[in-house]
């Protein structure tokens, strides 16, 4: 029982990393929004899994479907026509800055890790026995560096809602799921699902606009006119 | 440090009248913004009657607090509990969120009906109340998880309002402000998840109790510290600011220099000063980043073009201050004097920050709006034709430079002599290089101001009131200088 | 009433420069009078209050606080002053009358010359009144200071170039010496911690410095005085002022300074120190030298009113000397002092009336030349100690001296005598040379008489102490009169001789050429200095202005940085978290 | 009794005025005008009354607290009455002065409400018991003065601004460490306490010194003591009456008398000397007398001079400090009005000549007497004055300087004293001489710059009598210092009444 949930939690957790990491870095920006829509389903058996029935509801609804809506929408999938839809990240980063990304996601899985690892060895588990936590480190980790190197303003919207399902996911490891936690991931949620609508409102909006995509260096008259 | 933010029981049970003003607090502003995005107001006298039980309910509990000190409430939701505390601080801090709040929805009838008409304009209400409930919610709540919420609240709200005016330029910054607000909550979130991982609760008075340092404790406060510094701007993070403060419409550009990001720094001194008791080098770390602030700060202010960017820029530096207070606040081996006058000087500091930026921003605002030119070049001759806006924007560059007899002035010494005891040397210099930096920024505009050689434009005639509303802003920067002791006795009173 | 004289005689010059001004601006300069008989009178009260018997006054409200007296010493003084004054302000009326009449005929500059003369005349002579009767400081230094300033206008007067070279040497040295005198006292009183000049005479004479305070008191007041190497400006302003102020000048004014040294120096005092003995023996070789250094330039100059000034330095030379004597030889001043006024007082009115003779030398009435020529030089006779006061005024100072056993001073001083009767020799016949037929006025040559008279008789009319003068017996006559036949004697037989010598006449001036000289030889290198100061200074500042542009161009690049800042802000967020947790552990685990 | 009310009054009495102009609306020129002159008879009215109070031997104080620690006090003693009066009675003067010179021009009311406040500033300097309340004013008199600075808005007058803000900003930085490294030595410490700091002379001795230095090196530059000065004479772009305030009244005094307090009322006279800092300011002032006179030397054109003949004037106050003694400190307190009086004359000369003929340059006032005779007269007892020649005031000051110099046996001083006083004579006597025996364009010969007929008399009223004024109460105060009530007679009382065992 306990070997097949721990397969299963395994698995759970592989398949997390893996659509994460694919959404993460997926230049496709439509694939890489149907990762995400993977990704948020894994999340949805994840809580399930981890005996967190209203939180699984809640992620379905909120990150499955309004979210991966808000994506599609962002991508111009609904409404063709208007505007151009996005299809690629055509951003090209030197290679400097991915590698100090690399290390800097490097370093903050050590230090998340770190912390989990005081946070709980009072718990009969060790990290090893926790995929699911692990999982959430690595997402974490990985999310957050993928946000700090990304430019093209959709794919940091993935990566930052990526990385709220992996804070999520810690935060329901470390502190159970306690209605103090399940609160806290419920605000989470509503907060990441408006951030990320009102997110992609402004994508759209600036295509619409200006043909704004990303982030680009500041250093532009663009904004620096104004 | 801990009973400085009331994190201890109550001797009185509050009553019933409290309540409602506590409700009408924080629900007030919120429900009147509704009410304003359905039926819009043209004047400014609607707003003012909506204003009006909310500086009550602020005067209620100011004199609750006065008659029976610290004030607890606390529910039990679903398991959850919430609680909310007023101390002093939080008293203080909420008056001047309700008179700020009250100053832009005064100014915004009249600053939304002189420029060009937006369809989304009415959405300012709504998002406006949101914003001071959360904020009100922010100073009062004392658990994490209201934190967490408000802190939230507060942050989409303020995203909403700057992106209303639609432009790219704003919409750009605001989706940065967007996407770094939301990250820096989670990062917030994740030492949450920390702590409560690890001592299993989110009230701040239980955790003040608890917590231990230990690696747990030091992680989650650099988890929260770096998150919340990133939503306070503070220097390096500060990059978002200035785009930001300079595409919005003046009243929300004044609310949240104003507060917005002075409630993140709020929160980041509570938590610190619960997770980290006694450390030496966070602070400092802080503080140097401090130091760095003013000088950049002051740096970008003085050769920008753009008279919101001075201003924003000017928040920048400004942040350093206070930023630099904090060995004072945290370290362990400061002695009880120097402890107690940073930290009046450091809520001095962050109230007449907030009272003279408001009033600074409206003053930029209503010189944008009345010559219709954004950069300090367009500035010239306004000497001549607008005398009062100048004035203001003069009386609140006082406060933000320390010149007496501002309360930036006597925030200034207080600090001053803090550091002078503990014998801060480098954040002595700091402040004293900030001062000059500021007064380089502040006159150079005023230098483009008093050009008379420059050819006349046409200018806009402003709304009756946007000018005097920004002047008693400036005013209350102004003397809280002098009657400091008043509102720092009520600080004060909210301990031993 | 006294004290009603007293306030006449202050306010009314101060009322008569009013009136000046007021008819300036009221009466057509057509009607103007500059020299009308108010002007006239404007020391008149001053002459009467001299006659007024002593008196003493203190007004707490005055400056520093006023004592003025009359006394001994001041009665006389203030009376040949006020005489003088009012007998030079007849023969002004006269002097000016054909400016006068070019100013009413429409000559602007004509009436704006007579405005400011009129104007300064009564504030001079106030000034003069003030200090002879001052006993305090303050009002004694005012006195000076309004009397040497207001004299400008004096000097300047015709505004012609030499007029113009007077008055700057003038000014010039009036600057430098009130500078002396105030350091002088200065020092002084703040030793003594007074404020009245007997306590500065007593501060002298007890403190350790006193010898150094006196030199400069009488130093600054030697401007005035015209003690040798300070006496430059006599002879280049005397000749360019008109003859009237010329008259008070070497009469009146050069004699404030010798009362102040009468006044400041504890001449006569007991227990004077070596030091300022020394100072005495100084001031007595630097008396003796001007009197016969002056009388020897003197002679070779051809403008009358030059050799006049010499002959002035030269007769202030003796009363220096005289002076020095009360530093010298304490115990013969009380008897000598009288003689000294007597002498002074004489000295006044005689080159008083020879300076006003110089103005009847150009302009020579229509009488006989058998009366003119001796009256021209009688004044001067009389000064040589031959006839006359100046008989009585050389045996009332050298008694004493004989009584104290003075021999050699006398002889020197009987020699010197000798140069002035050379001088007043000299005088004449230049005049002769110079002289010019016709316009001279009835308030010209009155005045003129006036003088004469008034100088011949000083001592029937100069308040001084009973009994203190006396006419020389008749067996000293003799050793009185000589130099005078033995001046005139010198001067013909030395004009003679020179007639075949082309002697060219030195300038009047004498030692102020080399003074410029050096003056200017000293500016170079300052200017110099100056220059490469300023070309310093501009190099510096070009310096630091280029450096503050250089950090000015600098600056922008830096700030670039902030788009760094804001690209990479949720970089910077984790570096932060990870520096602040690095740092939290490894504070920690420490 | 304690009349709190009274010193309080009088500030209020010229804030009110602020406000009320500023609510004014620019057209109002003639209730502006009365409001101004109203305000300032009845502040000269409190004065007197305070003066009365004060020589009666009471001392009111009004008081409230600002925070823990730090008082804000004003006090009504003799030195700040002294400086009251002064300013109060010249802030009329120069009202009326810049009321009759501002006439027709723009931005009037821009002009008299930082006028206003900048004379605010100045009795709250006047009025301050402790150091806190003194940097409040002070910091207030260095911004309220850069409007009226900046005034004509011309590039030179902004560049002015900015160098005059340099100078006085940074100035106040460091004043501001030293008061509050002061505070936090000692507490709030009152100008008022007799105990002074010599408790603290053995254990910080060094802290005291660096005290002293940082608070004196601040006022020293609105004092404009070399090499501190540079701010001084670019100022001079700035319209007369502003040139006359600043340099006579509000800044440079302000400088001046604050140097006063910190070295009689805060360190106490017997500390400073222990200290050893009296003597290097006393060098320092006489540097700065010498340089600010060789300096006026070479200007050609008026205000310069007349700003270089401030840098060194005002310097003789520090001098009388300088001198530890009676004589100095009577000698220093009424330079302090002394100088007030006959700067301010020849500001308003100055002012007149630029103003009716264009004057701006030494060598076109030839002969400008016979055009504006009481101007030129005002102007001739002004520089008399600065020469330190009787009857005009200068020469008291100069004569207790010069007997407090011998009394502490600083010879060298009186060489300076008379050294300046020659190189005074060197630069204002040519302009005299230029003045009445010069032939110039009232002669026929050449033209004015620029010749305007203001008034009836040689020109307007409102420039004229002000100057008139100023001239005879500097001469007034020479001639009749011995009067009870004179200046020379008040700053004897100060400085018997407070300084002295």
């Amino acid at each position: 029982m306990i070997a097949s949930f721990d397969a299963l939690e395994i698995l759970l957790a592989l398949g997390l990393t893996v659509t994460a990491l694919a959404c993460l870095f997926d230049r496709h920006l439509v694939r890489a929004c149907c990762f995400f829509v993977a990704f948020a389903l894994a999340m949805t058996l994840a809580w399930w899994q981890l005996g967190a029935p209203w939180l699984a509801a809640v992620e379905l609804l909120l990150g499955a479907v309004l979210t991966g809506l808000c994506f599609f929408y962002a991508l111009g999938r609904f409404f063709p026509g208007v505007s151009s839809s996005l299809e690629r990240d055509s951003f090209n980063e030197p290679w400097s800055r991915s590698f100090a990304r690399l290390l800097l996601a490097l370093a903050w899985f050590v230090m998340v890790g770190a912390a989990i690892r005081y946070v709980i060895t009072d718990m009969v588990y060790s990290p090893d026995e926790q995929p699911l936590l692990l999982a959430g480190v690595m997402i974490t980790a990985s999310a957050l560096g993928a946000f700090a190197l990304h430019r093209h303003l959709l794919r940091r919207l993935l990566a930052f809602n990526i990385l709220g399902s992996g804070v999520f996911m810690l935060l329901a490891g470390v502190a159970g799921t306690s209605a103090s936690a399940q609160a806290l991931i419920t605000v989470g949620l509503c907060i990441a699902w408006l951030g990320s609508m009102l997110g992609a409102l402004l994508i759209r909006q600036l295509l619409h606009l200006e043909g704004v995509d990303a982030l680009g260096r500041d250093g532009n008259p663009k904004e620096n006119a104004t | 440090m801990i009973w400085r933010f009331g994190l201890f029981e109550s001797t009185f049970a509050p009553l019933v009248s409290t309540h409602w003003a506590l409700c009408i607090a924080l629900g007030f502003p919120f429900l009147m913004g509704l009410l304003a995005a359905l039926f819009p107001p043209k004047r400014m006298w609607p707003v003012a009657l909506a204003c009006l039980p909310v500086l009550a309910s602020g005067w209620v509990l100011l004199s609750a607090y006065d008659q029976a000190g610290l004030l607890r409430w606390q529910w039990d939701v679903a398991g959850v509990s919430l609680s909310l505390r007023l101390n002093g601080l939080s008293v203080l801090l909420l008056l001047t969120t309700q008179w700020i709040g009250v100053a832009a929805a005064l100014y915004t009838p009249g600053s939304l009906r002189l420029s060009e008409p937006q369809p989304l304009s009415r959405w300012l209400w709504p998002l406006m109340g949101v914003l001071l409930s959360a904020l009100s919610l922010i100073w009062l709540a004392s658990d994490l998880l209201t934190l967490y919420v408000a802190l939230e609240l507060m942050g989409l709200s303020a995203v909403g309002m700057l992106l209303l005016s639609g432009k790219v330029a704003a919409l750009l910054a605001g989706m940065r402000y967007l996407l770094l607000a939301l990250v820096g909550s989670l990062a917030y979130l994740l030492g949450v998840a920390l702590i409560l991982g690890h001592w299993g609760r989110l009230d701040l008075q239980g955790l003040a109790a608890v917590v231990e340092p230990g690696p747990v404790a030091w992680i989650a406060a650099a988890l929260i510290g770096a998150g919340l510094a990133l939503k306070a701007a503070l220097f390096p993070m500060h990059g978002w600011l200035s785009p930001v403060h300079g595409n919005a419409w003046t009243p929300v550009s004044a609310l949240h220099a104003a507060l917005v990001i002075k409630a993140s720094l709020f929160m980041l001194l509570q938590l610190w000063s619960i997770l980290l008791p006694d450390t030496f080098y966070a602070p400092r770390v802080i503080a140097l980043l401090g130091m760095l602030a003013i000088v950049w700060g002051g740096l970008l202010a003085w050769r920008t073009d753009s008279l919101k960017t001075l201003v924003a820029s000017s928040t920048v530096a400004q942040l350093g201050y206070l930023m630099v207070v904090f060995p004072l606040l945290l370290g362990p081996d400061i002695a009880p004097l120097p402890r107690a006058l940073a930290w009046e000087g450091f809520w001095l500091q962050l109230i007449g920050h907030a009272f003279a930026k408001a009033a600074m921003f409206m003053a930029a605002g209503n010189l944008i709006l009345a010559t219709g030119e954004s950069t300090l070049k367009g500035l010239a001759g306004t000497s001549r034709r607008l005398p009062l806006s100048l004035l203001i924007f003069g009386v609140a560059s006082v406060t933000l430079m320390g010149l007496p007899p501002s309360s930036g002035f006597t925030a200034k010494w207080l600090l001053l002599e803090a550091m002078l005891i503990s014998q801060q040397w480098w954040a002595v210099a700091a402040l004293l290089t900030g001062t000059l930096l500021t007064a380089a920024y502040v006159f150079r505009m005023f230098r483009y101001s008093f050009d008379d050689s420059a050819p006349r434009h046409h200018y806009q005639p402003l709304a009756p009131g946007m000018d005097l509303i920004a002047l008693s802003l400036a005013l209350t920067a102004f003397g809280l200088g002098l009657l400091a002791h008043f509102t720092l006795a009520l600080m004060r009173g909210g301990g031993v | 009433m006294m004290t009603l004289l007293l306030a006449l005689s202050l306010l009314w010059p101060l009322a008569v420069a009013g009136v000046v001004i007021w008819q300036t601006y009221r009466t057509p300069s057509a009607r103007r009078d500059y020299c009308s008989v108010l002007w006239l009178s404007a020391a008149w009260p001053a002459l009467l209050l001299a006659y007024g018997g002593e008196a003493q006054w203190t007004i707490d409200a005055w400056m520093l606080g006023g004592e003025w007296e009359l006394n001994a010493l001041s009665r006389p003084w203030l009376a040949f002053t006020a005489l003088l004054w009012s007998v030079a302000a007849l023969h002004a009326r006269g002097y000016f009358a054909t400016e006068q009449a070019q100013a009413q005929a429409g000559d602007q500059a004509a009436q704006r010359r007579l405005m400011r003369l009129a104007l300064l005349w009564p504030l001079t002579l106030l000034g003069n009144v003030l200090l002879i009767i001052a006993q305090d400081i303050a009002s004694f230094y005012l006195g000076f200071a309004l009397m040497t300033f207001a004299a400008y206008a004096l000097v300047v007067h015709s505004g012609t170039q030499e007029a113009r070279l007077g008055a700057k040497a003038y000014l010039i040295l009036a600057v430098v010496g009130e500078g002396l005198i105030l350091g002088g006292f200065l020092w002084a009183a703040g030793e003594a911690n007074t404020l009245t000049l007997q306590g500065v005479r007593e501060g002298i004479l007890t403190a350790e410095h006193g010898a150094w305070m006196a030199t400069l008191l009488w130093l600054g007041l030697g401007v005035k005085a015209g003690v040798i190497g300070l006496h430059v400006w006599l002879p280049l302003a005397h000749p360019a002022a008109p003859a009237p102020a010329s008259a008070v000048l070497s009469g009146a004014m050069i004699k404030a300074g010798l009362l102040g040294w009468i006044s400041v120096l504890p001449l006569g005092e007991e227990g004077i120190s070596a030091s300022l003995a020394q100072l005495g023996q100084v001031m007595l070789v630097a008396g003796l030298a001007a009197a016969f250094g002056a009388a020897l330039y003197g002679v070779f100059q051809r403008h009358p009113k030059a050799i006049l000034a010499y002959s002035s330095i030269s007769q202030m030379g003796m009363l220096t000397a005289l002076v020095a004597m009360g530093l010298v030889a304490p115990a013969v001043w009380p008897l000598l002092w009288p003689g000294v006024v007597l002498f002074a007082a004489h000295h006044a009115l005689a080159k008083g009336s020879l300076f006003m003779g110089t103005s009847i030398s150009e302009h020579l009435p229509r009488w006989p030349r058998a009366l003119i020529w001796p009256l021209l030089a009688l004044p001067g006779i009389s000064l040589a100690g031959a006839i006359g006061a100046g008989m009585v005024a050389k045996w009332s100072v050298k008694s004493p001296l004989y009584e104290m056993h003075h021999e050699s001073l006398i002889k020197l001083l009987s020699w010197a005598a000798v140069g002035t009767a050379a001088l007043v020799g000299v005088a004449v016949w230049r005049q002769w040379q110079q002289r010019h037929q016709g316009g001279s006025n009835p308030w010209q040559w009155g005045a003129w008489l006036t003088g004469i008279v008034a100088a011949l008789a000083t001592p029937l009319w100069l308040p001084l102490p009973a009994d203190s003068v006396a006419m020389p017996p008749l067996k000293e006559w003799l050793g009185i009169m000589w130099p005078l036949p033995a001046g005139v004697v010198i001067v013909t037989v030395g004009g003679a001789l020179l007639r075949y010598v082309n002697v060219k006449a030195p300038p009047a001036g004498d030692l102020w050429w080399l003074y410029a000289g050096v003056t200017s030889a000293v500016l170079v290198p300052m200017r110099l200095i100056a220059r490469g100061c300023g070309r310093v200074k501009a190099a510096s500042v070009l310096t630091s202005k280029q450096a503050e542009e250089a950090l000015m161009g600098y600056l922008p690049r830096l700030l670039a940085a902030e788009y760094w800042m804001r690209h990479h802000a949720s970089g910077l967020m984790m570096v932060l978290a990870l520096l602040l947790a690095a740092l939290l552990m490894w504070e920690g685990q420490r | 009794m304690n009349a709190a009310w009274l010193p309080v009054t009088t500030l209020i009495t010229s804030l009110l005025v602020v406000v009320i102009i500023f609510s004014l609306p620019e057209e109002a020129r003639r209730l502006r005008t009365t409001v101004n002159l109203l305000a300032a008879v009845i502040k000269i009215i409190l004065v007197m009354l305070m003066v009365g109070r004060v020589s009666a031997g009471r001392e009111d104080i009004f008081s409230f607290q600002v925070v823990g620690g730090v008082d804000f006090v004003l006090r009504a003693d003799a030195l700040g009455v002294m400086f009251a009066g002064l300013s109060s009675l010249l802030w009329l003067c120069t009202t009326i002065y810049a009321i009759g010179y501002l006439e027709g021009s723009a931005n009037r009311k821009r002009f008299f409400g930082f006028f206003s406040l900048c004379v605010t500033s100045t009795i709250g300097i006047a009025l301050a018991d402790n150091l806190f309340t003194f940097l409040i004013f002070y910091e207030m008199l260095t911004l309220s003065t850069y409007p009226l600075v900046v005034h004509s808005g011309t590039q030179k007058a902004l560049d002015a601004g900015r160098v005059y803000l340099r100078y006085t900003l940074s100035a106040g930085v460091v004043l501001l460490l030293g008061a509050v490294l002061l505070h936090y030595l000692t507490g709030d410490q009152s100008f008022s306490s007799e105990e002074g700091l010599s408790d603290y002379l053995n254990d910080h001795r060094g802290l005291l010194t660096l005290i002293f230095a940082l608070l004196v090196g601040g006022l020293a530059v609105k004092a404009a003591m070399v090499p501190l000065h540079g701010w001084l004479p670019r100022a001079m772009v700035a319209p007369a009456p502003v040139s006359a305030l600043l340099h006579a009244v509000a800044v440079v005094k302000a400088g001046a008398f604050g140097i006063l307090r910190v070295v009689y009322d805060l360190f106490g006279l017997q500390l400073s000397i222990e200290l050893g800092v009296i003597s290097v300011l006393a060098v320092a002032a006489s540097i700065t007398i010498i340089y600010g006179s060789l300096r006026a030397l070479a200007q050609e054109e008026l205000k310069p001079r007349l700003a270089f003949s401030t840098v060194s004037q005002v310097s003789y106050i520090i001098l009388g400090i300088g001198l530890f003694g009676p004589f100095g400190t009577i000698g220093a307190l009424a330079h302090l009005l002394h100088q007030g009086l006959m700067k301010v004359t020849l500001f308003f000369c100055a002012g007149n000549y630029a103003e009716e003929l264009g004057i701006h340059r030494i060598d076109e006032m030839d002969g400008a007497g016979k055009r504006m005779p009481l101007t030129s007269i005002a102007f001739t007892v002004g520089a008399l004055g600065m020469i330190g020649l009787p009857p005009v005031a200068g020469f008291i000051t100069k004569w207790y300087l010069g007997i407090g110099a011998i009394r502490a046996e600083m010879y060298w001083v009186v060489v300076v004293l008379i050294a300046s006083s020659t190189l005074n004579a060197m630069y204002f006597l040519p302009i005299v001489h230029r003045l009445w025996f010069r032939l110039g364009p009232a002669h026929g010969q050449g033209q004015w710059p620029k010749e305007q007929r203001l008034g009836r008399l040689e020109t307007h009223g409102w420039l004229l009598w002000p100057m008139v004024f100023t001239a005879l109460a500097s001469l007034g105060a020479g001639l009749l210092a011995g009067m009870p009530f004179s200046p020379l007679d008040w700053a004897t009382r100060v400085a018997t009444g407070e300084y002295l065992p």
